[in-house]
């Protein structure tokens, strides 16, 4: 394994091109070292002007998607001698638009997930001095899953009916939705099931799969949509069958 | 429960058992009728077995259903694909209309075509 | 979103690349799924080739030997072999996405996808077995 | 002229989420801003692994948790604080249960607790070992549901705007597009979170700057305790990834190169087979930390490139109780060190965690400067005193978030509107930022300072200090201050320019790193994490007191002390290691680890 290697780095300057190019950099390449330490050594020794986000480098803040050879990836988990002996590509998340370098826009997914109302709806409040609601292991067990997502967009980017149609609320937002739904402390399904069931809503997968695929944190948004479409057909025929018992 | 029920609960719930009804029957048929008899691998039934077995009520209640539901699977996936392949979603309608226009008179022929069996 | 944003000193141009209509060979994962999509136009072919034969196997003997010869024929046969390719790839994705989207649940316990996955493939020995035993056996 | 928001929340982590909520809940026409230099579930709070202690099974008390964050925080503390947090801390943490958050649960139900080190009865809520995460995301998720709060996410604060001895708002710079703007407000709430990246060796994400001390220090609010910084003993070595300490109460062991449980020998206990309370792995963490150091002395550390390590024995846990307990620091072991915890030893340091000191506040998270509130890491209540206990932080942020929120709702209904230097005081940021900071073609590296700063920093002012190297280090400080205006910024470009954000933060680190040396050097004894190796003692004579550090109009810093706030637990030693014998058949009949199945 040679002990260095190299990254062709993705770059737009919205002042100066209107068009991505690619950087060479040549790095070394310790065995510890993650795509996002080679960033890192670009930022502080080569090239200050290279913009891309990170924080937690513990792959659990989901800042540092990235397209790593053309997969969605954590770059502060993904490590680059897997990549030995290069050269490794590095873009930012395909689906978005592009501000600058590495960074994506993503205030499309902060506004879906506003529409999903991803908090506990409940008629009743329950006191607090009444103390918890009781969820026993099980239950916890039936979402916990879905509330796993660290807002990566890994799966967006992955997903090619959000690239075709970018209305498509996508997975990650579906897969909390199902989170919400399947708290056992929530009754909140209705309301989350009419936005859901609305044209850019769950119809638009095709179950691609490929979210699933990528997620880091083992979500499974697409296992998330599909059990939302046989709720939704289940729910259809009760309301047909039962018209007033669905009420 | 809602106030407009949107169709398309329904037309997925026909997918996805016509998906069912394809995996489950038509490997076996497909196998059978396509490749096996021509090629001489397994000797075909002869008509009067054949005809015994497609005429039962049975059969013929099962193949409508399969039949059915297989076409709108393909209505309901041919749709999308068309959708996302070739990107003409702006077809819309007139997508919609062949797709599952083209299912419900399969369905039809093949409700004629079982009912005439003898 | 702002679809049309300009670049002004405080307000940059963002890049957009538009998918391409071939973006399906782009990945590999991609093309297994165009082509899994596309195996319905292979159902709906066997939906035909199945009511062509009802149709023959109605009328009479003669018709449902020209049936069968028919099916002799290399290009229905080179058709019926890519058919055939068509429907296993769509029964296998089909049966082993089936555990995602549905979840069961035996005694409060939820059943592991693997399992459902096992029964969908029981399922289908079952119904070929029968449809094997209809045909062949003579009874 | 009327301001744009009634108040501003800098920081959108645990506490800057609770304050907002709380506003939003204190009156429906109140206008919220959240500012956030990242989207806020980005936050640091997202990585708090452990737990949040809150008192809630029966056979436990509030006076216990308050003795055992005061004698924690080796009665720096003060207590009246300590009260109100340890009453408010189940409440809070309820609340979060009824907003959705996943805490782990017993088989009927009821939320579970796990021990955490330096607590004499097992009071730690956990969501697994992701507790901070699933927090920071319920609130966030469902902060999302008041739409009185206005979000100005990845928008960067760079000064607070202070006119007529009043804070009035922020200005704040758009990531995206460079735009400045002032937002100003009746009042403004702080909540930045913690200052890890002075070190070079830290858990703390590369956000953890430590801003909002310097932006409320520069405004002319003083800091506190800044000397008591947290080493938490088990980071993971080269990344300072942390291996939470929830770790070692499932019944990890902490052993030296030669397979020895070193911590016998410091005072903290004997070794037994299960996790006792308060005693050896469940010490707290200065100790634990301290008694590293100790170890390295004496030559039973293993070398590593990354430093002298010792290590953490998971093996005979067992698989499935690591699944269930501990999932995420099996995760971060294989991804990040290749190895596995339940068949090998995971090679551990101490690494730079928290941060004790902060803003001065009184408790209700009002500073001294009018209009001005802090809460959370950035925050000094104090309730941490001289050493923090682990999962108390978490709950501090509530507590305190909401306790901060509700006082500013009360603040803002008296206040006056902001005064009309507002435009002038734009102007000139904006020049600063803009004709400065994007122009400026001098000869330092951005990174080169940063890392001198972060090792002189560390040689002082790490786990075991001295007068000498602090009196060095200050006079580098000075230095570094002097070269970072010379500073080489290559990109001009307003769109998304990190390297102008990391000029800032820079600066305000050096300010950070000054205030810490500063009171570290003046402070002559050694109390909870601050241990002078020239003055090993506690002094309460002279030191039971805060220090608080004042920014002076020549930009040198000053000294002062406050006294604690003592209610009823009159300072007495540390004593860990000798669970009373009630205590300790209580645990072992309740089993060492918790019934639960929850995950
Ligand atoms: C790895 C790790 C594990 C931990 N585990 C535990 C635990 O188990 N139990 C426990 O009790 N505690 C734990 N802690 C401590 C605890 O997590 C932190 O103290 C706490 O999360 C701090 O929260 P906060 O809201 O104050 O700040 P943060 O969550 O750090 O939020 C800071 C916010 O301020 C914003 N901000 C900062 N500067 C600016 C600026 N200039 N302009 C605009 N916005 C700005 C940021 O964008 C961010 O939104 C842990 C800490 C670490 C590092
Ligand atoms: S579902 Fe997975 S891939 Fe998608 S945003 Fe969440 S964590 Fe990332
Ligand atoms: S990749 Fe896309 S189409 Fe559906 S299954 Fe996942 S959202
Ligand atoms: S830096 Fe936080 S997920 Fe990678």
């Amino acid at each position: 394994m040679s002990d260095h290697i190299t990254l062709h780095v993705a770059r737009y300057r919205p002042e100066k091109a209107s068009e991505t190019t690619f950087d060479a950099f040549e790095l070394p390449c310790p065995k510890e070292w993650v795509v996002l330490d080679g960033l890192n050594h670009i930022k502080d020794r080569m090239d200050g002007t290279l913009s891309y986000r990170w924080s937690c480098r513990m792959g659990i803040c989901g800042s540092c998607g990235m397209l790593v050879n053309g997969e969605p990836k954590l770059a502060c988990a993904t490590f680059l001698s897997d990549y030995a002996p290069g050269p490794v590509r590095v873009e930012p998340l395909r689906n978005f638009p592009v501000i600058r370098d590495l960074v994506v826009e993503m205030g499309d997914f902060m506004s879906k997930l506003t529409r999903i109302k991803p908090w506990i709806v409940r008629q009743v409040e329950k006191p607090l001095s009444d103390g918890e609601y009781r969820q026993t292991p099980g239950e916890l067990d039936e979402y916990k899953q879905f509330s796993m997502c660290i807002n990566c967009m890994l799966c967006y980017s992955a997903c090619p009916i959000y690239g075709l149609d970018p209305h498509f609320i996508g997975p990650a937002a579906i897969a909390l939705a199902q989170r919400y739904n399947l708290d056992s402390r929530d009754e909140g399904a209705a309301e989350r099931m009419q936005i859901l069931s609305e044209h850019d809503g769950i119809w638009g997968c095709t179950f691609v799969g490929e979210c699933t695929k990528v997620c880091p944190k083992h979500v499974d948004p697409a296992g998330a949509i599909q059990r939302y479409k046989l709720q939704s057909a289940v729910e259809w025929v009760k309301a047909f069958v039962l018209p007033r018992a669905a009420q | 429960m809602y106030a407009r029920r949107p169709i398309e609960p329904l037309l997925w719930l026909f997918f996805s058992a016509g998906g069912v009804m394809a995996a489950l029957f038509f490997p076996a048929i497909l196998f059978l009728f396509g490749i096996a008899f021509p090629l001489g691998w397994l000797a075909p039934p002869n008509y009067d077995h054949l005809l015994a077995v497609v005429s039962h009520p049975l059969t013929r209640l099962v193949l409508l259903g399969v039949c059915s539901l297989s076409l709108f699977h393909w209505a309901h996936r041919f749709r999308y694909t068309l959708y996302d392949g070739l990107q003409i979603k702006h077809l819309n309608e007139s997508i919609n209309a062949i797709c599952y226009g083209g299912a419900v008179l399969g369905t039809l022929t093949a409700a004629y075509l079982l009912w005439k069996v003898p | 979103m702002r679809h049309n944003a300009v670049y002004t000193p405080y307000h940059p141009r963002w890049h957009r690349t538009r998918v391409s209509t071939y973006w399906w060979l782009g990945r590999w994962s991609y093309f297994l799924f165009i082509l899994r999509e596309l195996s319905s136009i292979f159902v709906a072919w066997v939906v035909i080739y199945l009511l062509v034969l009802v149709a023959a196997v109605s009328k009479s003997a003669v018709r449902y030997q020209q049936f069968l010869d028919w099916s002799r024929n290399p290009f229905m046969l080179s058709l019926n072999i890519l058919s055939l390719l068509f429907i296993v790839l769509h029964a296998v994705t089909w049966f082993n996405l089936a555990p995602q989207a549905m979840v069961v649940h035996v005694g409060g316990r939820r059943l592991p996808g693997s399992l459902i996955a096992i029964s969908n493939y029981a399922g289908l020995v079952a119904v070929s077995i029968v449809i094997l035993g209809l045909l062949l056996i003579r009874w | 002229m009327t301001p744009a928001f009634d108040v501003v929340l800098v920081g959108g982590g645990g506490a800057g989420l609770r304050a907002a909520i709380a506003l939003a809940e204190a009156s429906q026409r109140l206008r919220i801003a959240v500012v956030s230099k990242v989207y806020p579930m980005r936050s640091h709070t997202v990585s708090a692994e452990g737990g949040a202690a809150g008192v809630i099974s029966p056979d436990d008390s509030l006076d216990e948790h308050c003795y055992d964050t005061i004698s924690g925080g080796d009665w720096l503390g003060d207590q009246d604080a300590i009260e109100a947090f340890v009453r408010e801390a189940p409440q809070e943490l309820l609340r979060l249960e009824h907003w959705g958050c996943p805490w782990s649960r017993e088989a009927d139900g009821r939320v579970a607790v796990r021990p955490f080190g330096g607590m004499r009865k097992m009071r730690t809520w956990f969501a697994a070992d992701k507790t901070g995460f699933h927090m920071l995301h319920t609130l966030f998720q469902t902060s999302l549901k008041y739409t009185t709060v206005v979000r100005y996410d990845e928008w960067f604060v760079t000064k607070f705007l202070v006119d007529d001895g009043r804070v009035q708002g922020v200005i704040a710079l758009e990531l995206a597009t460079g735009r400045i703007e002032a937002i100003t407000a009746r009042a403004v709430i702080v909540c930045t979170g913690g200052c890890g990246k002075v070190f070079p060796f830290t858990t703390n994400a590369a956000i953890k700057t430590g801003d909002g001390m310097a932006l409320a220090y520069r405004a002319g609010a003083p800091l506190k305790d800044m000397e008591f910084v947290q080493y938490h003993p088990t980071g993971l070595p080269f990344t300072g990834i942390l291996i939470t300490e929830a770790a070692r109460s499932e019944g990890g062991y902490l052993i030296n190169k030669d397979g020895y449980r070193y911590l016998q020998d410091y005072a903290l206990g004997t070794p037994q087979p299960k996790p006792v309370l308060r005693t050896m792995e469940l010490g707290p963490r200065d100790r634990l930390s301290q008694a590293f150091m100790k170890e390295l002395d004496k030559g039973r550390t293993t070398d590593t490139p990354y430093g002298p390590v010792v290590f953490l024995d998971l093996r005979h846990l067992g698989e499935q109780l690591i699944n269930r307990r501990l999932p995420f620091v099996r995760e971060l072991c294989m991804k990040y060190q290749n190895i596995d915890p339940v068949k090998e030893l995971i090679p551990v340091r101490p690494v730079v965690h928290y941060m004790m000191g902060g803003v001065h506040t009184d408790i209700n998270g009002a500073t001294p400067l009018p209009g001005l509130y802090a809460a959370g890491e950035v925050a000094c209540v104090s309730i941490n005193g001289a050493n923090r206990l682990g999962s108390n932080s978490l709950p501090e942020l509530l507590v305190f978030g909401a306790r901060a929120g509700r006082a500013a709702a009360d603040y803002v209904a008296g206040a006056k509107d902001p005064g009309t230097t507002v435009v002038a005081q734009l102007q000139d940021e904006q020049r600063r930022l803009e004709a400065d900071l994007l122009q400026q073609r001098g000869r330092e590296r951005i990174a080169d300072i940063r890392q001198e700063m972060q090792l002189t920093v560390e040689e002082s002012a790490g786990i075991y200090r001295t007068g000498a190297s602090l009196i060095r280090s200050a006079a580098k400080l000075r230095e570094l201050q002097e070269r970072a205006r010379d500073f080489r910024i290559e990109d001009d470009s307003r769109t998304f320019n990190t390297e102008r954000i990391a000029a800032l933060e820079l600066s305000f680190m050096l300010d950070v790193a000054e205030a810490i040396v500063t009171s570290a050097l003046r402070r002559e004894e050694s109390r909870g994490a601050h241990q002078r190796t020239d003055f090993p003692l506690r002094d309460d004579q002279r030191y039971l007191a805060h220090s608080l550090v004042q920014r002076q109009p020549d930009g040198s810093c000053r000294v002062d002390y406050l006294p604690v706030t003592i209610t009823r637990w009159p300072p007495a030693e540390r004593v860990y290691g000798e669970a009373p014998s009630d205590e300790r058949s209580h645990y072992v009949a309740r089993g060492a680890i918790p019934s639960g199945e929850g995950v």
